[in-house]
């Protein structure tokens, strides 16, 4: 789950790590009295989930109340695009203030887990305030990225080494210890799956600084922290997505024709494969997960057909506990509701009564196909084009 | 670590008296698995399915029954306790198909596996199984599976069957099939599994089914080229078709730069020797071609 | 270093483990009114660092004013022997007025570190309210004693196991690890060294209450909690053996006449041990440490001769960094000064300047016998007497 | 775990330019011993006695000298955090000197220790001499030692050069001696170097010198039971005077129950075989009387 920069920088101030001075506002209003509190210059930044934001206008240094006016008219109550947010487009209905820091230099850092040492790394980089994936490729040497022991959290001998990594002085090394134990409490106590301040400054006064803060949390671990689900916005998130993930189902939409429907990521990974290797787009990603009851396969199938994109849809279901009749029948409750706009459907079932189920599918009028195996799923696909 | 499951494989079921545990657990025992205990806190002294002690802890269950193995079925809040349980009480191999465990407890929980050198299959896994001892720890459909010599190690579960199901139906048994899981900490990773079927006798090729997200294919790889491995591997990869940051239901799934993409896990794959399946439903004609 | 019972008690409340209610009182007038809070009935405890306060009549369950008055006046200001202070008595200063406990059952809980398994262990044991060291002698099978993870913590289903231990009803569940994560959590980030809950009740409306609280604390780690040390009652320790501890010398007074002035603890017990194989008992034990100067060499001499009880001094240094001429005019500063009633001196010095400083302590009247090697000590020793 | 040191090891001395490390660091090159660098954070570039380069971490000294030992001298706040970077740079064998080390950080710092397969010796200790290769890494009076055949163990600094002081009066020379710490968790414990000089063709005979408090020589007696020696081992438990309850100083040294006592362990070490020593005078005697 993703939260606001302000969100984040909140949550760094509980824990102890410097972020600017700043305001958090909801209309022009107090987006202009905010802006008089810091004076005559300030940082607007509008609050999206999406990443990118800098690049598309939505960080602007202001030097005067008409600017803060332009920049409200612009963006509070508008839809943002972002290069990573793609076609999507998320409301903005909050502006961050903040003071104009002076920066000295910008570095990078970063936890999260990693699963190749069982661990949750540090990720440090002078390179800050920069995509850091373009470092990592260009310039690796220039990223420094270890294991945090379980037992320990990060050392002192580990803190000097990113001092150093960074070209810090010696002096700072309490303010860095600071920052890094505190993010790395944050992590564990919040069960966070990303922390990444970028940049992190050093200002004209050699304080360093989270400029920018971007914190996700592992949502399995959501159950624990009540004040971490109070800070959801839903605005930010996909409609259908968040209805399908309240009954269990994992939904990503995406950008082409051929809705999915599938049991187990994997498969359904798999299944957008044969998708793309037949010449065609996923319109979604879709795993029902386990338990699947009629009202579960019902929602499914209805959150794939209210994508207006969606030409084809393709079920591709496998496994011996799902009971095939169940999902038909789930299927109908969906299709019928859609009934004037219901695509063409490619229909491959294995498991529990997979034969009443296709019998239940065939009794009605819809326009479906069935496949034995993934490859008749191409093969159908590529004469359906 | 090993992984071989077969007649003196002796199961307790750690959330028996659950839904879930309880309907995997008689698809076990139908299936030849020796379940010989259930443990439940507080509903020890109960019977399952008319014949199967339930104990409220695992010391108690391992002591009467002199189990080596657990299969967890265990809700995601009460599972991390469950393995930890399951590993102080002696017990040697835990199969936790719970999914959703925090990832911050795994790495708790990974550690003291390791320290304890317990085999830790999982979690959010589908178990494994040997179709020629009729043991199936795991909750895949056993009707799919039919003895042979092919190894199958899968980071998922449908497409683990998925795999199966073309290699019964051309024909090709299976000696050993293990789905290691989704999430981003888990106990027996692809390099445990290779390692097994490369040294068990009773495997002659596999098939090793990875996603996109991570870089477990590519330690896979590396490990395989450190080894001496005449065996065939037909390797596919799923993934390609997924948008990058974009999370695709595993947490192994999100992209996570270059090496997480699909092209870079086949490219790492084929360097190290292996087929690569080009098409989902191609899995049993690749290994068809090299065995 | 140790606390008083009430410290330890808000020590539990604020890690969240539930004891009786109690209120602490300087005097008469105060634990009167104390007294009235509890409307008839209350136990009054004296606050003394030392254990077996018990049954040396320091706590009294009382149900008049009379009984209050009367123990305010047998302990308020007084001096206060237990068995286990021995000849010593310490000052009381509190006492502490508590709630009367319906009491079902007694039990007993204490956390401390475990060398032999490089962890810190949990002891419980359904025999609580007695001395557990009895209970581990002749029943112990009625004590659990296992070592927690460094990495979990104590789990679910070791607490489950203790309930279990301890016959208590799943029920307690919650309860019991609320204690036991608390008390562990406090261990840690107290840097405690001892925590004892003797007896742990149940009482009558099965909640679990800590009833009696003993907690002492790793000395090394008192430089990182300030507010431990504002915990410390310096009435409560011997005089002597505050104001050498504040110069790094480790001394403990006992009740012989040979008092004993060594470098290095193991030594120090060797030399000690010596002295009672010689019919003599030890006066102290003293490690005068590391980076003996003269001054503190004196301090460690006077220290010793302030004994009354002190006959003969015995001093037993051994190293290669010790400068024995610096070493010898420190003993003399001290002897000077307590010139009248000076004891006989038995030296054994080895190291630097060995001959130097025996050339010094002979240039003195003091009546000094020296030895090359601890069986010369003993034979010293068993002349003497 | 080895604890061979001799003129193969290098030593780098943690905390070289505070006063106790620079003093003790002149004493073990003047001995003999291979000195190669000495580390404090941010005295980089330093030279130590007009020879020794002085760096800012571990890391680096390790880089440029190859070393294979460390010996702290850094003070006690800050030792557990040298104790660490010492093993994390890859060196194997760690000194620790420094007292004062609070008891729930060794906790965590011997499990590291030991999953990296460290051997630490300390803290608290006064660390161990090889007289015969002239090499001593601690701060132990060098010119009571002489080369000879019988191994040293003990938990005590000076009681040590006691033990060895009348060894060497008596004609009886060292193979090692070995001062493992006075702590409750220390690193490396009396079993440890009993196997090692059990082990080793240069020793002959053992002095082992224990205390009240604990049970690691309980410890060490059942391991004797359990292993093969025929090496004469003369034994020392002092503290027999010190009364119950008290602190003597060594925080090993408070009495719990009747297994910290010194008789218990005296019939424990008697019953494993050790030819108990009842006289702190008496230890050469009592060593003479079994070679």
């Amino acid at each position: 789950m993703k939260i606001h920069e302000y969100q984040s920088k909140e949550l760094l101030k509980l824990f102890g790590i410097p972020t600017p001075e700043s305001i958090v506002t909801e209309n022009k209003i107090s987006l202009l009295n905010a802006f008089k509190e810091f004076g005559s210059r300030a940082v607007l930044k509008v609050q999206v989930h999406a990443g990118g934001r800098g690049k598309s206008g939505g960080v602007k240094l202001v030097e005067n109340s008409k600017d803060v006016n332009d920049f409200a008219d612009k963006f509070f109550g508008k839809y943002f695009k972002t290069i990573q947010t793609g076609n999507d487009s998320v409301l903005i209905n909050k502006i961050l203030v903040e003071e104009v820091s002076n920066i000295l230099s910008e570095m990078y850092l970063a936890l999260l887990v990693d699963g190749s040492h069982q661990s949750i790394n540090i990720i440090v980089s002078p390179e800050g305030g920069t995509d850091i994936e373009e470092v990592a490729s260009k310039n690796p040497e220039k990223i420094l990225n270890f294991p945090v022991n379980t037992i320990l959290g990060p050392t002192d001998f580990q803190i000097r080494e990113i001092l150093d990594f960074l070209s810090l002085d010696i002096k700072s090394f309490s303010k860095l210890k600071n920052i890094i134990q505190g993010l790395y409490k944050l992590y564990l106590e919040k069960d966070c799956s990303l922390i990444e301040i970028n940049p992190l400054i050093v200002d004209n006064r050699h304080e360093l600084i989270a400029l920018d803060a971007k914190i996700s949390f592992d949502e399995d671990a959501l159950y624990k922290h009540e004040d971490i689900l109070d800070l959801r916005d839903i605005n930010q998130e996909n409609e259908i997505e968040i209805q399908t993930a309240e009954l269990g189902i994992k939904y990503v939409q995406l950008k082409g024709s051929v809705g999915c429907i599938v049991n187990g990521a994997g498969l359904a990974m798999a299944t957008m494969d044969v998708i793309q290797s037949s010449g065609l787009k996923p319109a979604n990603f879709l795993d029902i997960g386990g338990g699947a009851d009629e009202e579960k396969i019902s929602k499914a199938m209805s959150a794939v057909l209210s994508d207006v994109n969606v030409k084809i849809v393709l079920v591709n279901l496998f496994g011996g506990i799902l009971r095939c009749d169940v999902a038909s029948r789930g299927f109908i409750m969906a299709l019928d509701k859609y009934q004037s706009s219901a695509p063409k459907l490619i229909i491959r079932m294995q498991g529990t009564n997979s034969e009443e189920g296709k019998d239940i599918l065939n009794a009605t009028n819809y326009n479906i196909s069935f496949a034995e195996n993934l490859d008749q799923i191409s093969k159908i696909l590529m004469d359906k084009e | 670590m090993s992984l071989r499951i077969d007649e003196n494989t002796k199961v307790i079921v750690q959330g028996i008296t659950g839904k879930e545990g309880g309907f995997h657990a008689l698809r076990c025992i139908e299936y030849g698995t020796n379940i010989v205990a259930g443990v439940t806190p507080g509903k020890g002294g109960q019977l399952f399915n008319d014949s199967i002690n339930v104990y409220d802890s695992m010391k108690s269950a391992k002591l009467e029954t002199d189990a080596n193995t657990s299969l967890i079925f265990v809700p995601s809040p009460f599972a991390p306790d469950a393995i930890l349980e399951s590993i102080y009480s002696g017990i040697k191999t835990v199969i936790c198909i719970t999914e959703g465990i925090p990832v911050n407890e795994m790495i708790k929980i990974y550690k003291i596996a390791n320290d304890n050198k317990v085999t830790l299959i999982g979690p959010n896994c589908p178990g494994l199984i040997n179709p020629s001892a009729n043991c199936k720890i795991g909750i895949m459909p056993g009707d799919i599976f039919t003895p042979g010599r092919i190894g199958v190690v899968s980071r998922s579960g449908t497409l683990t069957y998925e795999a199966v199901d073309q290699l019964t139906k051309n024909g090709i048994g299976q000696s050993l099939c293990v789905g290691i899981g989704g999430d981003p900490i888990i106990g027996t990773t692809f390099i445990d599994v290779l390692d097994y079927f490369i040294n068990d006798t009773d495997t002659d090729g596999i098939v090793f089914i990875g996603e996109i997200g991570g870089t477990k294919e590519q330690e896979a790889a590396e490990f395989l080229k450190s080894v001496n491995n005449s065996k065939p591997i037909a390797a596919l990869i799923v993934g390609a078709s997924a948008p990058e940051g974009k999370r695709m239901g595993h947490a192994g799934a999100v992209i996570s730069g270059d090496s997480g993409k699909a092209e870079s896990k086949m490219n790492a794959l084929r360097d190290a020797g292996c087929e690569i399946i080009v098409h989902p439903g191609k899995i049993a004609d690749t290994l068809k071609k090299i065995i």
